[in-house]
C-alpha cells in the first residue's frame, strides 16, 4: 500500500504501534493511555503548544539549541543549564547517531562506559535506552518544556517514548532525512516512518494532550547553506504542514533555516507563513495554530568566539524581523567542537537579548522595498514548486513529493542522497542573498529565472569572473574567517 | 609517479557531512588524482573494498560527526589485513569529542596508523600536497 | 567680540594660538608648519580621511572605542591590542578630566606615580603633558588614523598637540560639554574654544593635511539615553556642520548615538545626513565629504556580558542598516567598570562582524514604512528648531543657538548645566523609540505634538499608567538587567 | 527622628556622571526626605559647607567617574574639622579604577570614614532604608 496523505485509521495504527514497541525492549514501558493522562497533567509551563501561544501574545521568543549528552545525568545538567543560564523556551534533546539507526543493544554498552568513566562518546541523548521511566525522571527535574529530534529515517520508538514521558514536541525532518542524512533509504520510507509520529502526535493532541510538531521542511538552509535559495525549503515547508495537518497535527512550528541577507531571510519567514496558512485553508484545515521559528545560518562558523558570537546573534535578528515565537541558536563555539553546556547557554542568552533589542511590534520590515521583493520572488518560485508536487500526485501532496524528486522537481544541490537529483545549484549574489545558479529542472518561468541570473551577473561583475563551485566553498571560508562574501 | 594515482574518499560510519569532503575531492580532480567517492556512511570494510577494487594509493577518511574515535579504530590493521600494508591513509575533520586539544588528537589518530591526521582549518590545497609528497614517499620506498 | 559663525582670521588666530601654546609646557614644542609637513607625510593608511573615503567606496566599516589609559605605555599597548585583536579602524584617545580641566601640573605627579607603580589612576591618557615627541611615538608605533577626544570646556591645546603629531581626527563637542560636562561655563565660553579646534583642522586641511571632525551634536543618544528624542540631536548636528564648515572642516563625520529602536534610529541617521547636506548647500559649502558614524546605545548597560555584548553589537546593526562608515563601540564590560583592552577588543570584532552580516549594499531599509514615517516626523522636527534657531541668530547659526538654550529651543531633559532649561524630557514608546513627554519650549506645530502624545499613549495603555520619571527609570532599570522595557 | 532630616547630595570632584544620583534625590524626595541637591562636579569643601549651611544630617557623595579614590581620600577628617563629627557619610556609583573587586572596594572606603560604601547594583529604595536607620542609630546615641 502507497503512502497516501490522509490520516493512518486508529486499527491499523495500532497494529503498526505494536511492531514499533515490539522492536526494543523499553517500548514495553509505552502505555499511550498513561502517556495521555501523564501530558494532561503536566503544568502549563512544560507544554510548548501553551509556551508558544503565551509567546505570540506578549511578543517574545523561546530560543532553544539541540542538545544531546550521552548519558541522563549530563543532559540533565545540560538543560539545567540551558534553562537556568541561558533562559531556554524549549528544551529539546537531539539523539545520537546509533539510536537514529536503532543500534540499541550497542549503545547498551556505550552508555555503561559512559556512566562508569563519566565520559561523553556519543554524539547525541540516547532517549531510547533510557525508556519511559528515564525520561520522565528528565521532564520532571526540569521547568520548561521539552521537545525530541534527531534527523534518522526511522525515529518512531524513539517518538513513542518522548511523547509517553511528557515531551510536548517533535520534529518532522522527512525531506532532510532523504536529502542528506542517508545515501540509500527511500522517501517512501522515510516519509512513512515519520506519518507514523505525525499520527502518534495527532493521537495525543486530540485527546487533550498537544504536542506541537515543528513540520517537515524541504532543502533547508543549515543543510545547504548559501546553495539552495529558500523557495526549495519553503515548498517543503508547505507540504510538511499538509502531511501534519492531515494526521491530526494542531499546533505547527515552521523552521527557516538563515542565508545571511536579511530582506531574503525575513522575507522568507513571511511566505512561509502566507503559503502555509493558504494551503491548509485550501485544504480544508480549519483551527490549526502555526508558529514561525528561525534558525542561525547554517554552514562553517569563524573559529573566532566573538565573530561567532555575531553570527550567532543574528538568528535573534531575524526572529525579531520576522515576529517570531522561536529561535534556534547555534552557539559561538560552533566550529571549535561539541560546544560546552556555558557557551551554550551564553549563545542563548545573546540571542535572545537580540532579540529583544530588534523586536518593535510594529516594525513592518516586511514593507520595506527588498523584503517585498523577495517575498513576491520566493512566493512565485515556491507556488510553482507546490502547484507541480499537487499536480503530479494527483492532488496528494505526499504522493506528489515522492514523484517530485525523480524529475528534479524538488531537489537539493548538494544531497548525499543519489535518489536526489542535485541538478539545482545556488550561489550567493553580491548582497549575500542566495540565488539559482542552476534551476535544474524547477518548473520556473523565464521571469524567474532571468531575476536569478540578473542577480548573479552582478556579483560576477564585482568579482570579475563567472560564479562557479569554487565561490561556493570561496564563500564558505570567508565566514570562517571572519568575513561575509568573497572577493 | 608514472600513473595517475587513484584515490578513495568518503565519510565514515555514521557521519554524513559531506561539505568537507566534496571540496576535497573537488580539489584532487583538479589536481589531476582520480577519485572514487563512496559519499557518505561508509564503513571501513567497504573502504577499504573500494581501495583494492580501484587500486588505490591512498583511502582519505573524513569524520565530522564526533564519532571519529569510535570509528576509525582498528582502521590500519584491516588495511593490513587486507594486504593494503602501505597505502597511504588520511583522516580529517572535527576529529574531537569533548575537548581534546589538536596536540592531543593529531598523535591519537597517528598512533592508530593513520598517515596524517587533518584538523578542521586545513586548506583543500594543503591537503593535495601533502598527499603528492606522500605518494611520493611510498612510490620512492 | 561676540561670537560668530565666520572663519576666525589668520592673524588673530595666531594670536590666539600663542597664548594657548603658552598655557602649559608642552606647548612650546608645538609648530604648526612642522606638524603639517608631518602630517602630509603619514602613509595614507594613518589619515583618517582617505580611511573614510576607502570604507564608502568598499562598503565596510570603521570601527572604534574610546581608550585613555594614564601612560604613554599603556596607551600604546592597549591601542595595539584594539589595532591587531580588534581590527580598529581608528584608534581614539580619550583624555582624562584633569587634562579637560587643564591641571597639567597636578598630572605630572600622577603620571609619575603611574608610571612608577604601574598604576592606572587616570581615566583617560593625558595626552598634554606627553607633548608632540612623546604623542609622535605613539602615532609611530601604531599602523592606524589615531585620533583624540575628550569633552572639555577647553581643549586647544590638547587639539594642538594632537594634531602636531599626526593625529588625524577631532571631535567638537560644543553642545554636549554645555549640556552635560560643567555646571558653570557658559556656551559662549565653550564655542569659542572649540571654534579654535575647527579652526585648527580647518588650517591643517587648507595646507594639504586633512583632519576629519566629528560635528558637534545636540542632546545625544548617550549623554541622554531614552529621554531626548532624536530630533534635538540632529539639530545639534547640522549646527555644527555649519559651525565646521565655516572654519574650512572639509572631512566631516556626523554621529547619532542609538535610542534602541531600529526605525527610528536608522531614520535618524538619514535625516541627519540630509539636512547636513542641505544646509551646508545652503550656506554655501561645497566639496565637503560627509561621513556617517553610529554609537551604541547609552544608558546603563547588563551586568551580564552576553547580554551586553548582543547590546553592544547594536551599534554595528544600526550602522550597517544606516549604510555609515563609523561605529562606535561600547564594550560587553561597559557595566563592571573600565573596560579591560582584551575586551575592547573584543566588542569591537564582534560589533564589525555583525556590521558585514546585516550590510546588504542593496537593502532599502530607509524604505520600510515606518523608518520613513520616523524620518518625515523627526525632520520636521530638526527642520522647525533649526529654523527657529536661525532666526533667533539672523541667520547666524552660533548666534542662534547662543539664544537657543535660553529659550529652550534647544535643550537636554537632563543636563547638568543650570543655564540648560531642562524643560523638555522624553520616554520611550511601547516600541521602544523615544518621544516627547514634555516638549517644552520647542517650536513644534500641533501635530508634531499629537504624533508624540498618541505614541506615549499606546505605552501608557500597554503599561496602565501614566508615562513618568519612573518609567524612565524602570526602563533603565530594565536594560541593565537584560530586559528591553519595563513592563 | 523628630524632624524631616536634610540630605546635601552631589557628584565629586570632575564628575559629570548626575542619572544615579538624581534618581536617589528623587527617591529621597519621595521617602519625605529634604534634598539639597549640589549638582555635578562638587568639591569636598562644598559639600561640607553645604551641609553646615542646611544643617544636614547626612552627605551623600556620587562618584562614577573612575576617579572615586582620589577624590574621597580625607573627606572624613574634613569633615570633622568643620565639625560634623557624626554626620552620616555615603558614598556610591563605580568606585573602582582598574580591576578592584566589591569586597576590596568597600573596606576601602569605610576605612577612609565613609558611614557606607554603595556599589552600582544599588537600588533607591535600598540607599533610602539604609539612611533611614543610621539616622535612627545617631539620633539614639
Ligand atoms: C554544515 C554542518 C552540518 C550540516 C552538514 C551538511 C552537509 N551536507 O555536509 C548538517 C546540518 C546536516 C549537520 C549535521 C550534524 N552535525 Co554538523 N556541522 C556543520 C558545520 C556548521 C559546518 C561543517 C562544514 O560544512 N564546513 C565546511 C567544510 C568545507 O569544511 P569541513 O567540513 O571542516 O572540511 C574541511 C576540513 O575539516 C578538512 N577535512 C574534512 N574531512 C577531511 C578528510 C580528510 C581525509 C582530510 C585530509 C581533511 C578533511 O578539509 C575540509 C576542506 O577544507 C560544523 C561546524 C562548523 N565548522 O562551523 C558542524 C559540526 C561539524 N557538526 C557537528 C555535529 C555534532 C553534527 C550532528 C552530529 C548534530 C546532531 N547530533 O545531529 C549532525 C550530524 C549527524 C551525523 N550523523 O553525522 C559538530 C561536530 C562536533 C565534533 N565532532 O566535535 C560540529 C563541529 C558543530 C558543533 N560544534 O557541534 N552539520
Ligand atoms: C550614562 C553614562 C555616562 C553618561 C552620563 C550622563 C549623565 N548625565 O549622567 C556620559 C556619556 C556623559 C558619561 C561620561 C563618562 N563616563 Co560614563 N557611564 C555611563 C553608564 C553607561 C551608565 C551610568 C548610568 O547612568 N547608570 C544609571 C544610573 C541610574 O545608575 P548609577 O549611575 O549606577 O547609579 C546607581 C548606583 O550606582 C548607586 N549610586 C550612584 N551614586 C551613588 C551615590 C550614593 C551616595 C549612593 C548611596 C548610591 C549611589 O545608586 C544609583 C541608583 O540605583 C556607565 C556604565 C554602565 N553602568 O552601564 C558608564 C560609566 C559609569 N562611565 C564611565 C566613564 C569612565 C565615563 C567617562 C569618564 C569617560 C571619559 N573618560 O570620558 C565620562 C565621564 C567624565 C567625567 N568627568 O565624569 C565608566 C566608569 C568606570 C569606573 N569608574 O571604573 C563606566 C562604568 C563605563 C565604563 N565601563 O567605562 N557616562
Amino acid at each position: 500500500m502507497g503512502i497516501e496523505n490522509i490520516k493512518i485509521d486508529d486499527d491499523r495504527f495500532m497494529q503498526m504501534r505494536k511492531a514499533v514497541l515490539g522492536s526494543y525492549k523499553t517500548g514495553a514501558e509505552v502505555d499511550i493511555e498513561d502517556g495521555i493522562a501523564y501530558q494532561k497533567a503536566l503544568p502549563t509551563h512544560k507544554v510548548l503548544a501553551h509556551e508558544l501561544k503565551n509567546a505570540r501574545e506578549g511578543n517574545y521568543t523561546l530560543g532553544h539549541n539541540l542538545t544531546g549528552q550521552s548519558t541522563a545525568q549530563s543532559q540533565f545538567e545540560f538543560l539545567e543549564c540551558l534553562q537556568n543560564d541561558g533562559g531556554a523556551g524549549l528544551l529539546q534533546c537531539l539523539y545520537d547517531s546509533y539510536t537514529r539507526t536503532g543500534r540499541f543493544e550497542h549503545l547498551e554498552n556505550v552508555i555503561a562506559q559512559c556512566e562508569r568513566e563519566g565520559k561523553n562518546l556519543l554524539n547525541g541523548f540516547p532517549l531510547v535506552n533510557y525508556g519511559v521511566a528515564g525520561n520522565r525522571k528528565l521532564v520532571e527535574a526540569l521547568d520548561r518544556p521539552v521537545g525530541a529530534l534527531g534527523p534518522a529515517v526511522d525515529s518512531r520508538l524513539a517518538s513513542e517514548i518522548a511523547l509517553a514521558s511528557g515531551y510536548t514536541q517533535l520534529v518532522d525532518n522527512t525531506y532532510i532525512v532523504f536529502e542528506t542524512y542517508t545515501k540509500s533509504a527511500t522517501l517512501e520510507e522515510i516519509m512513512g516512518n515519520f506519518q507514523y509520529s505525525l499520527r502518534l502526535a495527532g493521537y495525543y493532541t486530540e485527546r487533550g494532550a498537544p504536542i506541537a510538531v515543528t513540520v517537515a521542511t524541504g532543502a533547508a538552509g543549515d543543510n545547504a547553506p548559501g546553495v539552495a535559495p529558500p523557495s526549495l525549503g519553503t515548498a517543503g515547508r508547505v507540504l510538511g504542514a499538509l502531511a501534519a495537518a492531515a494526521q491530526g497535527v494542531r499546533h505547527m512550528i515552521a523552521v527557516n533555516w538563515s542565508f545571511g541577507n536579511i530582506a531574503q531571510d525575513v522575507a522568507s519567514s513571511f511566505v512561509t507563513q502566507k503559503l502555509i496558512g493558504e494551503y491548509l485553508e485550501r485544504f480544508g484545515h480549519e483551527g490549526i495554530e502555526l508558529y514561525m521559528e528561525n534558525g542561525c545560518l547554517g554552514g562553517p562558523y569563524p573559529y573566532d568566539w566573538d565573530q561567532a558570537f555575531a553570527e550567532v546573534m543574528y538568528a535573534g535578528i531575524v526572529s525579531a524581523l520576522s515576529n517570531s515565537q522561536m529561535c534556534q541558536v547555534k552557539t559561538f563555539d560552533e566550529a571549535t567542537g561539541i560546544p560546552t553546556m556555558q557557551n551554550q547557554a551564553r549563545s542563548l542568552k545573546g540571542a535572545r537579548m537580540m532579540y529583544r533589542i530588534m523586536r518593535t511590534p510594529d516594525l513592518d520590515f516586511r514593507n520595506a522595498p527588498d523584503t517585498r521583493r523577495e517575498m513576491e520572488m520566493e512566493e512565485r518560485e515556491a507556488r510553482a514548486i507546490i502547484e507541480k508536487v499537487l499536480e503530479l500526485g494527483d492532488g496528494d501532496p505526499l504522493k506528489g513529493a515522492l514523484k517530485a524528486y525523480e524529475f528534479g522537481i524538488m531537489d537539493n544541490p548538494v544531497a548525499n542522497n543519489p535518489r536526489v537529483k542535485s541538478a539545482v545549484m545556488g550561489v550567493k549574489d553580491a548582497t549575500g542573498a542566495v540565488r539559482y545558479l542552476d534551476t535544474g529542472n524547477l518548473p520556473f518561468d523565464e521571469e524567474i529565472k532571468a531575476f536569478h541570473r540578473d542577480r548573479i551577473r552582478q556579483r560576477e561583475g564585482r568579482m570579475n569572473r563567472p560564479a562557479s563551485y569554487d565561490t561556493i566553498v570561496a564563500d564558505m571560508r570567508a565566514i570562517a574567517s571572519g568575513d561575509w562574501l568573497a572577493a | 609517479m608514472t600513473r595517475t594515482p587513484n584515490i578513495v574518499t568518503g565519510t565514515i560510519g555514521d557521519d554524513i557531512h559531506s561539505f568537507g569532503i566534496k571540496v576535497i575531492e573537488h580539489a584532487l580532480d583538479n589536481a589531476g588524482f582520480k577519485v572514487f567517492p563512496l559519499g557518505i556512511q561508509v564503513a571501513q570494510e567497504d573502504f577499504i573494498r573500494a581501495a583494492i577494487e580501484a587500486d588505490a594509493s591512498a583511502i582519505l577518511v573524513s569524520s565530522m560527526s564526533g564519532h571519529a574515535r569510535l570509528l576509525c579504530e582498528g582502521f590500519r590493521a584491516r588495511c593490513i589485513e587486507a594486504g593494503l600494508d602501505d597505502i597511504v591513509l588520511y583522516v580529517g575533520g572535527t576529529l574531537s569529542t569533548g575537548d581534546m586539544t589538536w596536540e592531543e588528537i593529531e598523535p591519537l589518530f597517528r598512533g592508530m596508523g593513520f598517515t596524517r591526521a587533518f584538523p578542521p582549518t586545513s586548506l583543500p590545497g594543503e591537503i593535495v600536497e601533502a598527499l603528492r609528497q606522500d605518494l611520493l614517499a611510498v612510490s620512492e620506498e
